[in-house]
């Protein structure tokens, strides 16, 4: 009745918004107006998502769209306004036909799917007790899965090393430091995102939650520390950097074959511990998950600044 | 779902969305920046407050409540400082565009 | 969610995918191609999260994963595609404006 | 709920107009759907809702933090 009328109008708004807002995205002809409106999409895409019965990427969304995208997209727009590439576009048939084809290719993709039976939720859902987490989608990411989180950390680890490679990191931000206000916001917000990170670490073994949405979610509590960063840069502590950024996959690498003189096969959890070392690789991945993407915001090798104040001096 | 907590529940929920509706007429509608601002941290922190008391109502569980208390508190601080840092940046560029 | 809910939601990541296509072929800025290639990943992810709740049962966990490992790989990659941009800026801000900067 | 969605649709709406305030618009955004995102938590019974919606009040000063914290200040920042 009533429920199900405004669920659904609900649905649709939220699906229409995400679409006109993606359109709105590609087609504006102000740069700063497709950064902004790919931010607000984040947001509307991370509510849509809940509804589809998925908070954890929700969480997970909200953290990377809120926190992370934004302030890359930001920086990089702030960075190369002026400098735009060629003439304003005038494209359209081939984009559109691009478009066109795209579309109907998912589309007839799709449709055969409509009616078909949902995919391995039973599956798991009998498995669940030889994994040592309840919660299905944390089981699937560190115990059946467990080889593609692993590979996943290696991928941003991999990004993490490129960016490094382009040079020592610029300062992000440009202009000045925020009075006491924005300080005092980051007093009380950032504890407050830690806390979050760690809840959210922690519920990951029995509801939504995990070592991904507790990584983004710590990354963007480095975001602000960056935001009152007078410099808008990080100490150079190089080291420290490489350890915490490689923690996960060392975790991952480590265990999956300290693993394997028990049950002989690589990742796979002992039944006995299965909990604990779930435990483990999940705060090791959270933390190396936090770093990485905190340092890509940073976008390059944080290295000393001459004529900064640094402990060498 | 007739129990006097559900009811007024709903009643704060309601007054609150239509607070939220307002604030959104009025950062359409306003003439100025400053007053879109006003109308903005207005809606914000009403309507919110409203909704949260509603539902803390209607949910009857402690910690829910409490979460949803501090998560109000979180809007109002983090619309207080947005709203802030909007105004601060507005006003710089009043005054440099008065001294040209 | 009811199929429904799954033919809006996953009409509407087709469409995303469209309109990260056609920004991608029509975009000449690095930025907006990085931006509609942003667009189109999510209306694939979320054409996912779609499949993956149509049953009207429990989502389905292995796509979920899926989609959570393939968030955090597109945000990776969308950081190190910026990364290049903004040093492009600066290598091209160097040639314009001689021995600026460092 | 039905005051809730539209008020959605119509913050999106207020995206476009205007220069500043596109980032008070954000924030308002992110207000309603917190507002959302309570309310559903309390239709749908799942509390991992109010999480996300803890996100989005904590981090709703990002954003326009960020914002003005790369561009530079005092020159009157970029409009269209």
């Amino acid at each position: 009745m009533g429920i199900d009328a405004a669920a659904l109008l609900l649905d649709v708004t939220l699906a229409a918004t995400v679409v006109a807002l993606g359109w709105r995205c590609v087609i504006t002809a102000d740069r700063f107006e497709t950064v902004a409106v790919f931010i607000g999409i984040s947001l509307v895409m991370a509510i849509a998502w809940t509804r589809l019965e998925a908070p954890d990427l929700a969480l997970a969304e909200a953290a990377l769209g809120a926190g992370l995208n934004g302030a890359l997209l930001l920086a990089a727009w702030a960075e190369t306004r002026g400098i735009e590439d060629g003439p304003a576009e005038r494209r359209i048939a081939g984009p559109a036909l691009l478009a066109a084809t795209t579309m109907a290719v998912a589309g007839a993709g799709l449709a055969p799917l409509v009616g078909a039976e949902a995919g391995l939720a039973a599956e798991i859902a009998a498995r669940l007790d030889q994994t040592g987490v309840s919660y299905p989608v944390t089981a699937v990411l560190v115990d059946f899965r467990a080889l593609d989180t692993l590979l996943e950390l290696c991928v941003l680890l991999a990004a993490l090393a490129a960016t490094w490679q382009l040079g020592a990191a610029r300062p992000l931000l440009r202009g000045k430091l925020y009075g006491p206000v924005f300080v005092a916001y980051v007093r009380i917000a950032l504890p407050l995102l830690v806390v979050l990170a760690a809840a959210l670490l922690w519920r990951g073994a029995t509801s939504p939650g995990g070592a991904f949405q507790a990584g983004a979610t710590l990354a963007a509590a480095g975001v602000l520390l960056l935001l009152v960063n007078p410099a808008g840069r990080v100490p150079a502590l190089s080291w420290a950097y490489r350890i915490c950024a490689s923690l996960g996959v060392l975790a991952f690498l480590g265990l999956g074959t300290g693993v394997t003189a028990v049950t002989g096969r690589f990742l796979d959890w002992p039944l006995s511990h299965a909990g604990a070392l779930v435990l483990v690789a999940e705060t090791a991945a959270t933390v190396a998950i936090a770093t990485t993407l905190a340092l890509l915001v940073v976008g390059g090798r944080p290295v000393a600044q001459r004529g900064r104040v640094g402990k060498r001096h | 779902m007739n129990s006097i907590p559900d009811v007024l529940g709903a009643l704060l929920v309601f007054a609150g969305t239509a607070f939220a509706v307002l604030g959104t007429v009025g950062l359409l509608r306003f003439p100025d920046p400053m007053s879109r601002l006003h109308a903005l941290t207005k809606a914000d922190g009403t309507g919110l407050g409203l909704c949260v008391a509603g539902l803390s109502l209607i949910a009857r569980d402690v910690s829910a409540a409490m979460l949803m208390i501090l998560l109000w508190l979180g809007v109002m601080l983090s619309g207080a400082t947005a709203a802030h840092l909007v105004a601060r940046r507005l006003l710089a560029r009043q005054e440099s565009a008065g001294g040209n | 969610m009811t199929s429904a809910g799954f033919v809006i939601y996953a009409t509407a990541g087709v469409a995303l995918i469209g309109a990260g296509a056609f920004g991608l072929a029509r975009a000449r800025d690095a930025l907006r191609r990085i931006v509609a290639i942003n667009v189109a990943a999510l209306g694939v992810l979320t054409t996912m999260v779609a499949l993956a709740a149509r049953g009207g049962g429990e989502a389905d966990p292995v796509t979920h994963a899926m989609v959570l490992t393939g968030l955090v790989v597109s945000a990776s990659a969308t950081a190190l595609a910026l990364a290049l941009v903004r040093r492009m800026a600066h290598l091209r801000g160097e040639e314009d404006a001689d021995g600026h900067d460092g | 709920m039905l005051a809730v969605s539209l008020a959605l649709g119509l913050v999106r709406l207020s995206r476009g107009p205007d220069v500043m305030d596109r980032l008070a618009a954000a924030q308002l955004v992110g207000t309603v759907g917190v507002a959302i995102l309570l309310i559903l938590a309390e239709v749908t019974g799942d509390a991992s809702l109010r999480l996300v919606a803890l996100l989005f009040a904590l981090l709703g000063a990002v954003t326009v933090a960020t914002f003005l914290r790369v561009t530079l200040v005092e020159t009157g920042t970029a409009s269209k």
